[in-house]
């Protein structure tokens, strides 16, 4: 099966931390490097050096960050699609990343361009991966998947 | 097609970076007229080995000091900035 | 029924020239029409000389082909370098009206007229003349007919990355790949040919038992099941830095239908690459050795063990080395009779030698001087056997003047080369990259060397290294080819000598020798070796030109692979782009988007469009779509300190929920880009700038908090895409507004937060057309519920929507400068009139270039002017701004519009000295389009000059 | 000396001759100092500027100093574009004068330079961008040159293979044309220069790498080479690509970074591509070479190099972009690519003045764009040399122009090389 899945990215937050010095808060669990965190409200992505997104509602207050950084509402720039099947080899069709990578693995992040479009790759599974890919860029993204022989499944 | 190593992404193909300028031609806000305008329009320009600012544009967005040789294009060392 | 190592039975059938012939699976183009007995295939490029078969892999120069038809037609196919499908179509190319009989050939007859270089020493006179000439030689030149019409085939692009790479899947190759992966290691294999085996697949060997074409398709199936990727019919073409590889692979033949891709580019990260990629074998330099019927040795060798066909029924074999002694035995296997085998060597040795003694004529101290040709097909060789001439009647001539290791991506990647004085070539030198180089590549020859694990059985024996042919001194009369396909002869290359083009790459480009799609495989180093002689140098030092990606020739097509089409380039999509379409939006291009340009009404013409939009904002109410519109948010504490930097105008004192205009400048001075700046909370900004400079202002935001002010306490994140922009204007705006929030709108330049169709939103009080104004932000996914809600209301009151054009129209009359118009990247803010709200402290990007002593002279700069019709007739965009038709210009009309409020037709320009000249009359002069418009020089302000209109 | 001239009857005598009667096209130059002037580097444009030196000037004590040899440079790699239809003043003045000397190069030099005035085509793809040729169109007709709107039938006239749908990625709308634009042999340049050249007594000497200058004080009075010292009056460097390495001897820093642009071209076939074709919007050119071979070109790899190596996704750029214009480019085979240096100044515009040293002079910073300016940039860095005055055609083009904001910003893109 090679399906992809589209919605929303919606409830999307960037968190930034202002300081070195905060990275990371032991307060506050965040993940290393090209890692993510699963949790029940949803995950949280490090996409940059300072910056982790917070995929869902909720899953940091304000509050809890005291000063040392700031979330910004970012979920109407992208789209959420979810890719099932040999989404590897769809990848390395659409960029010059190395998702076969061993250690690109459940878990695992990625922000990399696929058909000129800024994207971050959070691998879900061994059978899934899910993109999000810039709003703008979405329908482009997807004809070219299209033409590579992927079908639009139903739902999200 | 150089292959970069990204501090915070590891090893990323040259086309997700942008180079941004030799490490000695940045132009401090505070610096005065004259200093200013020779670091924009004076470079070095070796036939080798300089220091670099690089950016991992379509990737993290992490700068970086990158020592490279601009005749062989082999990369001596990277640091995040 | 033939039998070789690389076919089986299945018969197939193909066309030549229209003429129907059958061959069996596994056959090259090549070689089924030598098994039908065709040896005329092309002919050459500059004298028209009939050419045959000289090679049977991709160095071959002349056998060039047509394939295929119609849109699908590819030209200059190497007959050897494509495999039999069932109804292949093959058609000669370069020869009229045919190949038998062709007219060009006329240009051997002039052939002293047109030496190498002949060209840059006639056809004077005004380039006019050199043209009608020129006309003559460029229809004489080129090889096939380009395609017409687009391309049917689909071509794709795929990454892969791996440990070791292995280019060649020869004996070597094989070996180097099996160790690979048996260690676990991620591993690639490449081969550019349809089977495994590479040498294997033209000797009579048996590996652990089995013959070797066997055992290579089993070492295959071993890679695989360990995990490696083996890609068959895949070229690997480029070597970049960094073991950075790119591969071509065919998944059809040339010509041949797809359904799938038909070229896949391969782009390949190596951690080492090993290259296995063999050696080319030599040709002989004798006079007229490009008769049909010569050919290399390995050729003739390949044709019969691999194709089962016999290359002719009497042949002499040529050779200064061992190998080709193996073609004598495997010729003779067929049945061909071995005329004589002339051996350049004195004194020859070795078991191989002593065995083809034993069967054949072997004359030693003897070489070709010359090959004889009844018709177009050879008839004889005219020989030096020591000091005797001799002739020999024979219908093939088997030639070989050593081997030369194919060390292309080697030199790609920047390795060095060593001469090999015994071999009499270059072999690989040190590496720059992360590559090893292996087998016949490396001079290699010896199987059990290369395969020191496995049991080899080879009657004929290992042979000695290869040693290069002799020199051609002009021993005997006509035409000696060193580049068969550019038609280089032994005399142009001493022209070029004589003529002072000494640089082996002046030799090169004075004589095309190497240039041809070939790329010189054939020729380069018995070229080398005339020209070092030539000059009285040894080899190594007569120069060697560069290697340059491809290795062998790569369709355009697989290099831009998915880009074609839309894909070409992204097209970026407005989250409201279904709703525009559903108002019947005429689409523009704005860079990477697509805008609506204007909502055409049944019988309406664009101008009357955008004229009707811009009047209704002007007395109703409109909204437009801004969403593409750049957004930044800069928070933290340290955040003031990254907005002063990046904007030139003053805001520190902007208050919390205050917005105000800004330009940002580029470190020289110049205007890069303007936008809004408004202060969300005392650590937290927004920074509205251009569509067209979005990804410019991220980076340049970037630069100035990571580089400039050394990370300070604040983020950068883009909120571009997030936040869908809806700009409301128009006289009935606010009030509209203010129902559909249910609260009071902000004051001009104020912001306030708000609901909107149940969606919250971020109305911020701007105005772009001059009259007051809204932008409303709204998250993307939620956009359209608000944009129904502002284009209803507007809709109410009698307004709608409007479009680029309109928009454009509205700001000229306000004298609003655009990014890429008036701010052309040359501006500086006082050229623009917006020199008063820098600030004077400094401070931000670019302060030190404005102080800049050319910069103050008004007199030279061109400044922005406001431009009005005289008699009211439209402005041409683009038009000089002159005193005088046919004068120097003054200046230039950036933008023109037909005035919204009244009649006439305004512009804005940019002109020398322009803030002096209010008043002055010129003439906007558009030659190009034959208009030349009256105008008047004002102020760049057209409209409610007091701001009455857009205040609250 | 030379060979005599060249001419269609003196190659009937070769025919008869075995072309055994040509001599050198120029002689194997030997330093033999001290010169009047001395050029630095051998590309068309230091030969020109050799030529022109003795030509114009009656200067005949004139070396070029190549590190190689001639041509070898950008002279010989770039895509041969001939053109003058720029958009600022002074770079059409530039231009324009050398589009003029173009007109009579192969005469003037007694040498083939096939100089082909077939037109160099910009295609517009939208209306925005035919109201942008409009302008450069009538900027160059205020200016007394050549240039014509056309309509897109106009446009699919002049090359019928190209997408004229309206629904192509980059419809074509119409172009400008320069017909007075086209293609000439790039080596030819080279040659036709330095046979010339050497006729006057010029000596080129090839293989020779200069290595520092001869200095008395802020006085440049020669230069080291790798093969001995030599003195001259007035030194000029000429070797655009390399001149931050050059300039770098003498201790000058310039507004110059050293970046690679690379080409292509495909296996020859019979015409079908008779004009220049380029578009702004899209970043690519094309032309078909009397050989046959469609050669392009795109965008600059973006990083300063001296590698004369570039990256393979800019070939796939620039490719994709003439696929898009003319489909039928598809199928035809990239037979070879390569790469140059380009010496990219700080404004996009050339430097041709004095530098802060007396005695040397700089050519340089001709971007991607200094083929078409060989015989003009010559002449009037000639002019320079000879007389230590720049002409007023050279003037703007000064090196002190950067530090009082008088740059010439053909792209508007400001002072970084990759931003252009």
């Amino acid at each position: 099966m090679t399906e992809f899945f589209v919605s929303p990215a919606k409830a999307l937050f960037a968190l930034d931390l202002w300081d070195a010095a905060d990275i990371v808060p032991r307060d506050i669990v965040l993940p290393g490097p090209g890692r993510a965190l699963l949790g029940a409200g949803g995950a949280v992505l490090r996409v940059g050096p300072r910056r982790w997104w917070l995929d869902g509602a909720g899953l940091i207050a304000d509050e809890a960050l005291a000063g040392r950084g700031g979330l910004t509402e970012i979920g109407g720039g992208w789209a959420r699609v979810r890719l099932v099947g040999d989404w590897r080899d769809l990848v390395m069709q659409s960029g010059l990343f190395d998702a076969e990578a061993p250690a690109f693995d459940p878990g695992a992040v990625a922000v990399t361009p696929l058909c000129h479009a800024p994207c971050v790759l959070h691998v879900r599974a061994q059978t899934w991966c899910e993109v999000f890919v810039a709003a703008s860029h979405l329908a482009h993204c997807l004809a070219h998947w299209r033409e590579l022989g992927w079908q639009q499944g139903v739902g999200t | 097609m150089l292959l970069i190593p990204c501090p915070h992404c590891g090893p990323r193909i040259q086309e997700e970076f942008a180079y941004e300028r030799s490490a000695d031609s940045v132009v401090r806000l505070d610096d005065a007229p004259d200093v200013a305008m020779t670091a924009l329009f004076s470079r070095a320009n070796l036939r080798g080995e300089e220091a670099e600012i690089w950016v991992h544009a379509q990737g993290c967005g992490q700068w970086l000091r990158l020592t490279r040789d601009r005749m062989s294009h082999a990369i001596r060392s990277v640091e995040p900035l | 029924m033939r039998a070789g190592s690389g076919i089986d039975g299945e018969a197939m059938r193909f066309t030549f020239d229209g003429k129907a012939y059958w061959g069996v699976d596994g056959d090259t183009l090549a070689a089924a029409l030598m098994a039908n007995g065709v040896r005329l295939l092309a002919r050459s490029f500059k004298y028209h000389r009939p050419r045959g078969i000289m090679a049977m892999g991709v160095e071959e120069p002349s056998a060039l082909v047509t394939l295929g038809e119609g849109a699908r037609a590819e030209p200059n196919v190497r007959a050897s370098d494509v495999f039999l499908y069932p109804g292949l179509v093959a058609t000669s190319q370069n020869a009229w009206p045919s190949l038998r009989h062709d007219v060009g050939a006329v240009n051997s007859l002039v052939s002293a007229l047109i030496p190498a270089g002949f060209y840059y020493k006639t056809f004077f006179g005004p380039p006019s003349r050199w043209m009608i000439y020129e006309r003559f030689i460029r229809r004489a030149a080129g090889l096939g007919r380009p395609p017409q019409g687009a391309d049917p085939d689909r071509y794709g692009h795929r990454a892969a990355f791996c440990d070791v790479l292995v280019v060649g899947a020869g004996p070597a190759g094989l070996a180097a790949a099996l160790r690979a992966v048996e260690a676990g290691r991620r591993v690639i294999l490449v081969e550019q040919d349809a089977l495994p085996g590479g040498s294997l697949l033209r000797e009579n060997v048996t590996i652990d038992g089995v013959p070797g074409a066997k055992w290579a398709a089993r070492a295959v199936g071993r890679i695989r099941a360990a995990g490696g990727r083996v890609l068959m019919r895949t070229t690997a073409t480029g070597h970049w830095d960094d073991n950075f590889v790119t591969a071509v692979e065919r998944r059809v033949e040339p010509g041949q239908t797809s359904r799938g891709l038909a070229q896949v580019l391969w782009k390949l990260r190596c951690g080492d690459v090993i290259l296995a990629s063999g050696a080319l074998e030599r040709p002989l330099v004798f006079a007229d050795n490009d008769v049909p019927g010569i050919m290399l040795a390995g050729a003739a060798r390949a044709l019969a063990l691999r194709y089962g066909v016999a290359p002719g029924r009497r042949a002499v074999i040529a050779t200064s080395h061992d190998e080709a002694y193996r073609t004598a035995f495997a010729l003779a296997g067929l049945g061909v009779e071995i005329v004589a085998i002339l051996d350049s060597r004195v004194d020859p040795q070795g078991a191989l030698v002593n065995a083809a003694r034993a069967r054949f004529p072997v004359l030693v101290d003897a070489r070709p001087l010359r090959g004889l040709r009844r018709g177009v097909a050879l008839a004889g060789i005219d020989a030096m056997v020591g000091t005797t001439r001799r002739r020999f009647v024979a219908d093939c001539l088997a030639m070989s003047g050593g081997m030369s290791p194919v060390l292309h991506l080697h030199r790609q990647a920047g390795g060095a080369l060593d001469y090999d004085a015994a071999r009499g070539a270059f072999l690989p030198g040190a590496a720059r990259q992360r590559q090893t180089t292996v087998g016949a590549a490396a001079g290699e020859h010896d199987l059990r060397a290369i395969l020191d694990l496995s049991k080899i059985d080879d009657p004929l024996g290992p042979v000695a290294p290869a040693e290069p042919g002799p020199i051609w001194r002009g021993e005997a009369h006509g035409k000696a080819f060193v580049d068969f396909q550019n038609d280089v002869t032994t005399a142009d290359l001493a022209l070029a000598q004589r003529e002072g083009y000494v640089s082996v790459e002046h030799t090169k480009r004075y004589t095309t020798l190497g240039m041809g799609t070939d790329q010189g495989k054939l020729g380069a180093m018995v070229a080398l070796a005339q020209i070092a002689d030539e000059r009285g140098l040894p080899l190594p030092q007569a120069g060697l030109t560069m290697f340059r990606p491809p290795y062998t020739p790569v369709t355009l097509g697989a290099f831009a692979g998915p880009a074609r089409g839309d894909h070409a380039a992204p097209i970026r999509r407005l989250p409201l782009a279904e709703a525009h379409d559903d108002l019947g939006a005429l689409w523009v291009p704005a860079g990477a988007w697509m805008r609506p340009r204007a909502y055409l009404r049944p019988g309406e013409s664009l101008g009357e469009a955008s004229l009707r939009e811009a009047r209704m904002v002007r007395s109703l109410a409109g909204v437009v779509d801004v969403s593409s519109l750049a957004k930044f948010e800069i928070a933290g504490p340290d955040a003031l300190a990254v907005v002063e930097a990046v904007c030139a105008t003053p805001v520190a004192r902007l208050g919390v929920g205050r917005g105000r205009y800004t330009v940002m400048l580029r470190e020289d001075g110049m205007v890069m880009d303007d936008g809004t700046l408004w202060r969300l909370a005392e650590d937290r900004w927004l920074l509205t700038s251009s569509t067209g400079g979005a990804a410019r202002m991220a980076r340049h935001l970037s630069y100035v908090a990571d580089i400039l002010l050394a990370r300070p306490r604040a983020a950068v994140i883009n909120v571009s895409e997030h936040w869908a922009g809806l700009a409301f204007a128009g006289p009935r705006a606010a009030g509209l507004l203010a129902e559909l929030t249910g609260q009071p709108v902000p004051a001009h330049m104020g912001l306030a937060q708000a609901t909107i169709a149940g969606a919250p939103v971020r109305v911020l009080a701007a105005s772009y057309s001059g009259e007051r104004a809204f932008e409303v932000h709204v998250p993307a996914y939620r956009a359209a519920g608000v944009f129904a809600a502002l284009v209803g209301a507007a809709q109410g009151v009698g307004g709608g929507v409007y479009g680029l054009d309109a928009m454009d129209h509205l700001r000229v009359e306000k004298g609003h400068v655009v990014i890429g118009a008036e701010a052309d990247g040359r501006a500086i803010p006082a050229d623009l009139g917006l020199g008063g709200m820098v600030r004077k402290s400094g401070g931000f990007v670019g302060w030190q270039a404005l102080t800049r002593p050319a910069l103050a002279d008004c007199a030279e700069r061109r400044q922005l002017v406001g431009v009005t019709s005289i008699d009211g007739a439209p402005i041409p965009e683009g038009a000089m701004l002159v005193v005088r038709e046919g004068e120097e210009p003054v200046g230039h009309v950036t933008t023109s519009a037909p005035r919204v409020a009244g009649e006439g037709a305004i512009g804005l320009g940019l002109l020398v000295d322009g803030g002096a000249r209010h008043g002055e009359a010129l003439l906007a002069w558009s030659p190009t389009r034959k208009q030349c418009v009256s105008v008047q020089v004002g102020a760049p302000l057209f409209y409610d000059a007091e701001g009455a209109r857009y205040r609250d | 000396m030379g060979a005599g001239r060249y001419s269609a009857l003196s190659l009937l005598r070769g025919a008869l001759g075995g072309h055994r009667h040509w001599g050198r096209a120029w002689r194997a130059g030997e330093p033999r100092g001290p010169y009047d002037v001395i050029v630095i580097g051998g590309g068309g444009h230091g030969l020109a500027t050799a030529y022109y030196l003795a030509k114009d000037h009656g200067i005949r004590r004139v070396a070029v100093i190549e590190k190689g040899w001639i041509g070898g440079g950008n002279t010989g790699r770039n895509t041969t574009i001939v053109r003058s239809n720029y958009r600022q003043p002074q770079l059409q003045r530039l231009l324009e004068y050398s589009l003029k000397l173009w007109h009579g190069l192969s005469d003037e030099l007694n040498y083939n330079v096939m100089f082909s005035p077939r037109g160099a085509l910009f295609l517009g793809h939208s209306d925005a961008d035919m109201a942008r040729l409009a302008e450069r169109g009538d900027a160059l007709i205020a200016m007394g040159i050549d240039a014509d709107l056309i309509d897109r039938d106009a446009v699919a006239r002049l090359v019928p293979l190209f997408d004229m749908g309206r629904d192509a990625r980059w419809p074509i709308e119409g172009g400008l044309i320069q017909r007075r634009g086209g293609t000439a042999r790039h080596d030819a340049v080279a040659w036709g220069f330095a046979r010339a050249a050497d006729n006057l007594g010029v000596d080129i000497i090839e293989n020779c790498e200069v290595t520092g200058f001869l200095r008395e004080g802020n006085r440049v009075t020669g230069v080291r080479t790798t093969r001995g010292d030599i003195a001259a009056g007035r030194t000029g460097i000429c070797v655009a690509g390399n001149s931050g390495h050059v300039a770098g001897l003498a201790g000058l820093k310039l507004p110059i970074e050293s970046h690679t642009l690379q080409a292509w071209v495909t296996e020859p076939v019979k015409p079908m591509i008779d004009t220049v074709v380029m578009s702004q919007t899209l970043h690519c050119y094309f032309s078909q070479s009397d050989k046959g071979g469609i050669v392009g070109g795109g965008d600059p790899d973006f990083f300063p190099s001296y590698a004369q190596r570039g990256a393979p996704i800019r070939l796939e750029d620039s490719i994709a972009q003439a696929i898009s214009l003319v489909p039928a480019l598809s199928r035809l085979r990239m037979v070879r690519s390569w790469a140059g240096v380009t010496d990219m100044s700080f404004d996009g515009s050339p430097i041709i003045g004095e530098t802060p040293l007396d005695g040397l002079y700089l050519n340089g910073g001709w971007c991607y764009g200094g083929f078409k300016a060989t015989p003009g940039s010559g002449r009037l860095y000639a002019h320079l040399l000879a007389t230590g005055q720049s002409h007023p055609i050279a003037a703007p083009f000064d090196l002190a122009r950067f530090a009082q904001g008088r740059t010439i910003d053909e792209a508007g893109a400001g002072p970084m090389p990759q931003n252009r």
